[in-house]
């Protein structure tokens, strides 16, 4: 193993009492890409925030290789800055950028150019930082505030950000998390030129046909322990699941349920226009559906979740519950016509990282309780329900959430909706960064919730899932419908045809 | 791992308290006249107007907002108050005006901060600002006297052994700590000053929260400038002056963050206890005026620098 | 007394008036009696424009130079600190303004009329001296953030010290210019002193403050309160007998006089650098509060 | 989209103007002393040391912290350059005692706020508290005299017809454009009130910048004792006090946010020039005192409301 040049050994690390890691090692090489993988809250993101010097190990030893005599020397990662030194840069879960600066400041933050001294070299700055947007393929101004960028053009920033370093090692959190198949595409492009000059690039997802479609090694981790590391080609899908959540998951296909009620209209919208300049858009909602909504970026479906759930104003066109017309101009209005919504961006609008998980699962519900006077039974028996439904990874519920893995953040934010047992629940991204196990778990209480008489629209630009717990398939594009499938002829092609403007199907 | 957190939890809270009480320790052994029962007393009675606003401040500060306008109504509600007291000899009347304007202020920082989109700060730099010249205003810098003891009463009186503003502090307390943690509108002023973007979607009406705080923030006040007033023995247009201050250091003494969403009534009670009994002790001992200054900045500095490594300790 | 020319016309007369600090009686008598004298003269309101300084040098400074701006004729200052205003009154007197100081003077004044603070607190530590008769325990409520207050506090310690070197102070805080400070001061002390026998206050705030302290401990009948000037407040306490002994300034008499200065200088009358016109200050006690209730009262000021 | 938010930065940050200059022309219309080269000299003057320290309360600001020491710190400074001058007759040693003292205080300030990890309100409330101590106990209460004539000249000296602080203030305002634009600190200072963690997983000292922020402020509120003591021509225990709020004020009111983050230091200059304009024309057109508070408070409202309106419009 000449190429190794990265090793971990006996890693550990706690939090406030809780196990993130124990006696872990890992081993990454040169010219490979390397995934992790594991269930919310295995302590992938823990283990790489220990290799780039964000959090310090409690026990273990780092080894990285010096590039001059070849040996593993043990270095003991005191900061960031000199993890990036070191030529270690980590492209984090969460997204780490200013939103009060430009673009180019973002991305060379700390590495600004000067002229003499200290004069800030601004064109020389936005021209570097151009280069770096060219790689992604972003086409944004350098010099444009970060504050006016999509969640997916900011994803694009990061990563062009940690290219600029020009390190040898590369940790990608769940990249694609917030990124379409197109940019996607261009992020693997990325990764393959990286590996073919010789770097090496630890790739963290939940999502298996990436990890298969670019990943060398794969290496696995449960509860904070090391499980396994295998070649990518030498094992499966169904292999990977296994060693992730200790089990197999059985998996039928989506016939669609048979319970939708097409004589009950919960939900619909009439010539609504999502932008200024697209056309009217229509749709409905049965009683006991999920109707997948999908679409590209920039397709509108954040919108029109946006504008049912009071947030924007409605322009145009009506919206009617239950065949009664509704003006809802606040989400308190929508919360009180029995509308929920998980929303896209979970530490922005979803959240109050700083409170506890508790009372994050209770903010929306408590307007619903009879007594203004809190009954801590009476909440613990609510959120005692969905932290075991949803197994939520956490020392306890008192504990504040921003603590929790990134996942287990985004299963609070679906408990806290399905707490507050809404008629029509939109989850916008629902699964973003969730575990396959838990993801089949939720796709599980969506089926159920449809079964009791609720009705779920589900945002996704995952096809899979829209395939998976769809009962009929809405395509938007550039904010209009362009398709509408029901789940038996829906297929990968027809979706993606409608996604990308096809022939609409209406 | 539930109980560990209790304990940290409590081990936090407690720090502060240990902190009051090593002081209390010091100033009994350093002066025979600390620890009676008059002294206490005192003690309460010189906390408990603060005590009273820094519960409304406390609220004021989780919601990520700021109150400076306090003092100026302090004020102009006592103002209000003796005015009306002297001219009609009717005590609840007098009362009643001092509530209300002081809702009224509450209400008109509020709107303009919740509605009109300006930083409490702003907002209540105005009011301050507008108050203090009304109320030099209204006096012509004239004292108001009043005649009707039983309104001296409120600041002056006793029920039993205990003076009746400890009595009031007592009831604002209870009613501070029972809204913060058992009501939930007190799970609301947390949610709005953690994330107020994330509060309206859960569905929490941002701004009523935030105007309801202000206006229970200037009811607050304004019963504490009625205990100020009345325990002076006249209104003075100069009264309050720095009062905000007193207050908003008691909150973050008593480690409220001033990034909102987190703090505690409790925590702001043993601030204000902590600062009230080293002004005590230190005049009982027979330090120096200015000397007291001195010493008391440096251990606000020492406390809640103690206080912080020992959260993050844990 | 000031002679004046009545004969001139002074309707065009512009009077700046700055004072230190913040409105309280004492000012509010001593700007009762500028209107007063400029009533004397059939002028008014608008021949006038009263500043006040919050207590703030910085303020008072750019005040006095926003007076010169607006081209007073001459200048009633009560300053907040005597050193601290000089290059603002040399700025107006090199623009020809005549500066006239109140209670407290500075350098480059054209007359000064005053009642000496030191006196005020020599003749509190006189009486108290006496009253005790040269011995004892006493505690002070005092200051010196302010001049006024200052040269009170020295006028009081140097008097004890030297006339009284067995009156005991036992306690002293400097508390005495905001009244609840004083007040907390106050009821400390009394916790760690009840058996003095004076409670010495120095103004209005501080005097006041010591009486609601005594009172509320009880301690009425055993200890001498003093206070400083002829306020309502201060005048129904000694009445009441709540507080043993006053000292009277009279600022209503100082504002008067200041105008009247002013009219001779506008009329182009010398007035002599730096002459000083003092204004009388008296004991006031239970005997003799009468007299000064009636006397503020026909200045208009509200007592009763 | 880069076009289109350049003109809105520009038509922010020129509403305030505006209003500064509607609010010339009426002085101008009701006074006819307003528009004099002297009274503008005037009102440059009284602006001159607010805005000095204010450049560095912007900073303070941006990064997400406070100075309430400010004022304390312009007395304290003044007093040492004061006593050093009247001692040694030494000018320049006069200066460097305040601008050293100035410096360590912003020191300490950082140091508790940066690495004891203290809110910069506590770390500098205790400041403010300890500094106002000691200039009494080292005055006693008493003024500083001195007789040096130059060392005067800072507050009161012209060159040609420009006094002299408003050249210093001017140098000062050049100096913090170039910091907060055109050096690299300058973006250093953004990102960490920004948001502080990601500037450090970009390597920058989070402690480093905080510290060296405060330092900037110590020396410029040192520069503005300087300017304050020399144009009262005494050292005063109590000058400067409420002085920080002026400063808070104006920054406030030129735009920054105090969430941090945000925030120029030409909208300071602004504000600041606002404030003292507004205060000037109605003390010209001879509005009462305490009217002036009132009307004050409600302009800054209104100000503020207005370009908060018409940033948001855009
Ligand atoms: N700052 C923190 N404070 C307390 N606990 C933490 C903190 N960061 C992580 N943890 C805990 O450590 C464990 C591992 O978290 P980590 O973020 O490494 O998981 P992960 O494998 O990246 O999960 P995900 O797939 O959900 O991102 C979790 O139980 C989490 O709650
Ligand atoms: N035709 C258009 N007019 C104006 N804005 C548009 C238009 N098309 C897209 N946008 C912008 O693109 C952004 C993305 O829209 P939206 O978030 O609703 O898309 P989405 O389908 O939910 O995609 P995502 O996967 O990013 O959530 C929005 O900020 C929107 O303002
Ligand atoms: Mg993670
Ligand atoms: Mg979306």
């Amino acid at each position: 193993m000449a190429d190794v040049i990265v090793k971990m050994e006996g890693i550990s690390k706690t939090f406030g009492g809780i196990k993130a890691l124990n006696n872990v090692h890992l081993e990454l090489q040169a010219g490979e890409v390397h995934a992790l993988m594991g269930e919310n809250g295995a302590g992938k993101s823990t283990l790489m925030k220990i290799l780039t010097g964000v959090y310090s190990k409690e026990a273990g030893h780092v080894y990285l290789r010096n590039e001059e005599t070849g040996s593993l020397d043990e270095v003991e990662m005191k900061s960031v800055l000199m993890g990036l030194q070191n030529g270690l840069c980590m492209v984090f879960q969460e997204l780490n950028l200013l939103d009060n600066m430009t673009v180019a400041e973002n991305i060379y933050l700390g590495r600004e150019p000067i002229d003499g001294p200290y004069m800030l070299n601004r064109k020389e700055l936005n021209d570097r930082a151009r280069e770096q947007l060219k790689k992604v393929k972003l086409n944004v101004d350098p010099n444009m505030p970060l504050s006016g960028l999509s969640p997916a053009e900011k994803q694009c920033v990061e990563i062009a950000k940690a290219l600029s370093f020009d390190s040898r090692v590369i940790i990608f959190d769940e990249p694609t998390s917030s990124l379409s198949a197109s940019e996607t595409k261009t992020l693997f492009s990325i990764i393959n030129e990286l590996k073919s000059q010789g770097r090496c690039i630890v790739y963290i997802s939940h999502r298996m046909e990436e990890v298969f479609e670019i990943c060398d090694r794969i290496t696995v981790f449960r509860n904070g322990e090391y499980v396994d590391t295998k070649k990518a080609k030498e094992t499966n899908e169904a292999g990977l699941i296994k060693l992730m959540i200790g089990r197999d998951l059985e998996g039928e296909p989506n016939q669609g349920s048979e319970f939708v009620n097409r004589n009950n209209v919960v939900l619909e919208v009439k010539n609504v226009k999502i932008f200024p300049d697209s056309k009217p858009v229509s749709l409905k909602l049965y009683e006991k559906e999920i109707l997948g909504m999908f679409g590209l970026v920039g397709a509108g479906r954040t919108e029109l979740s946006r504008i049912i759930f009071g947030i924007d104003g409605i322009s145009e066109g009506e919206i009617y519950i239950k065949g009664k017309k509704v003006d809802i101009k606040s989400p308190k209005d929508a919360i009180d016509a029995g509308i929920g919504l998980v929303p896209e961006d979970r530490k922005g609008l979803g959240l109050v990282l700083g409170m506890s998980i508790k009372d994050n699962m209770l903010i929306s519900k408590l307007r619903q309780l009879k007594s203004a006077f809190l009954k801590k039974e009476e909440l613990k028996s609510i959120t005692g329900t969905y932290t075991s439904d949803l197994s939520i990874k956490m020392g306890n519920e008192n504990q504040e959430v921003k603590e929790l893995s990134g996942g287990n953040q985004q299963k609070v934010v679906i408990a806290k909706w399905l707490a507050m047992e809404p008629d029509i629940l939109i989850m916008d991204e629902p699964t973003r960064g969730i575990d396959v196990g838990a993801k089949s778990e939720i796709y599980d209480i969506m089926k159920k919730l449809a079964g009791q008489g609720k009705s779920i629209i589900m945002i996704s630009s995952e096809m899979e899932e829209i395939q998976k717990v769809s009962d009929r398939v809405m395509v938007l594009h550039a904010g209009s419908v362009t398709g509408e499938l029901d789940i038996k002829e829906a297929n990968k092609n027809n979706i993606m045809q409608a996604a990308f403007g096809g022939v609409g199907n209406e | 791992m539930n109980r560990e957190k209790v304990k940290i939890g409590a081990l936090r809270e407690l720090l502060l308290v240990i902190i009051l009480i090593v002081m209390c320790i010091v100033w009994t052994i350093m002066n025979k006249n600390f620890a009676t029962v008059n002294n206490v007393m005192n003690i309460l009675r010189v906390a408990s107007y603060t005590a009273i606003a820094s519960v409304g401040m406390t609220m004021i500060i989780i919601i990520g907002e700021i109150d400076l306008s306090a003092g100026s109504l302090v004020c102009v509600s006592g103002l209000s108050a003796a005015l009306i007291v002297k001219g009609t000899n009717n005590i609840v009347l007098g009362i009643i005006a001092a509530l209300v304007i002081g809702a009224l202020v509450g209400l008109f920082n509020g709107v303009v901060c919740a509605i009109g989109k300006l930083p409490g700060f702003i907002a209540t730099l105005a009011s301050m600002t507008i108050l203090r010249g009304i109320a030099y205003i209204i006096t012509g810098g004239n004292s108001v006297v009043w005649t009707n003891q039983m309104f001296s009463k409120i600041g002056t009186g006793y029920v039993g052994p205990i003076p009746v503003p400890v009595l009031i502090m007592i009831v604002v307390v209870i009613f501070g700590v029972i809204l913060t943690t058992k009501i939930r509108f007190g799970r609301y002023i947390y949610a709005v000053g953690g994330n107020s973007n994330a509060s309206r979607w859960s569905g929490i009406s941002v701004e009523k929260v935030k105007i309801i705080v202000y206006v229970i923030m200037g009811v607050l006040t304004s019963i504490a400038g009625l205990i100020i007033t009345t325990r002076l023995g006249s209104g003075q247009p100069s009264a309050g002056t720095g009062f905000e201050m007193d207050c908003i250091t008691a909150v973050v003494v008593g480690g409220t963050s001033m990034a909102g969403g987190k703090g505690k009534v409790m925590g702001t009670i043993v601030g204000v206890l902590l600062i009230a009994t080293l002004t005590n002790g230190m005049t009982l001992v027979g330090i120096d005026t200015y000397w007291q200054q001195v010493i008391k900045g440096a251990i606000i500095v020492v406390a809640v620098l103690i206080d912080s490594k020992g959260k993050s300790a844990n | 007394e000031i002679e004046v020319d009545t004969s001139k016309d002074y309707a065009d007369i512009n009077i700046g008036v700055s004072f230190g600090q913040n409105e309280h009686p004492y000012f509010v008598a001593m700007e009762k009696g500028i209107l007063a004298a400029l009533e004397n003269y059939g002028l008014s309101e608008s021949n006038y424009n009263l500043l006040v300084a919050d207590s703030s040098l910085e303020t008072q400074v750019s005040q006095i130079e926003n007076l010169i701006t607006m081209g007073c004729d001459a200048i009633l200052l009560n300053p907040y600190d005597s050193a601290g205003v000089v290059n603002a009154v040399n700025e107006a007197v090199s623009a020809d303004i005549p500066v006239i100081t109140m209670d407290i003077d500075c350098e480059g004044s054209a007359a000064f009329i005053a009642s000496d603070n030191y006196e005020i607190g020599s003749m509190l530590a006189s009486y108290i001296g006496d009253a005790l008769e040269g011995k004892g325990a006493i505690a002070i409520i005092d200051g010196i953030s302010v001049t006024s207050l200052q040269d009170r506090t020295n006028g009081f310690n140097d008097t004890m010290a030297e006339k009284y070197p067995d009156i005991e102070i036992v306690a002293e805080e400097y508390t005495a210019q905001e009244r609840d400070e004083a007040l907390a001061s106050a009821e400390t002390i009394l916790q760690a002193h009840p058996d003095i026998a004076a409670f010495v206050g120095v103004n209005e705030n501080s005097g006041m403050a010591i009486k609601a302290a005594v009172a509320a401990a009880g301690l009425s009948d055993s200890i001498l309160v003093t206070t400083v000037d002829a306020t309502q407040e201060n005048l129904l306490a000694i009445k009441n007998g709540e507080v043993a002994v006053g000292v009277a300034q009279n600022p209503y008499l100082m504002g008067w006089q200041a105008v009247e200065l002013a009219m001779n200088a506008y009329a182009g009358q010398e007035i002599a650098t730096d002459e000083l016109y003092t204004t009388e200050i008296d004991y006031m006690n239970t005997d003799n509060v009468q007299e000064f209730i009636d006397r503020e009262e026909g200045y208009g000021i509200e007592i009763e």
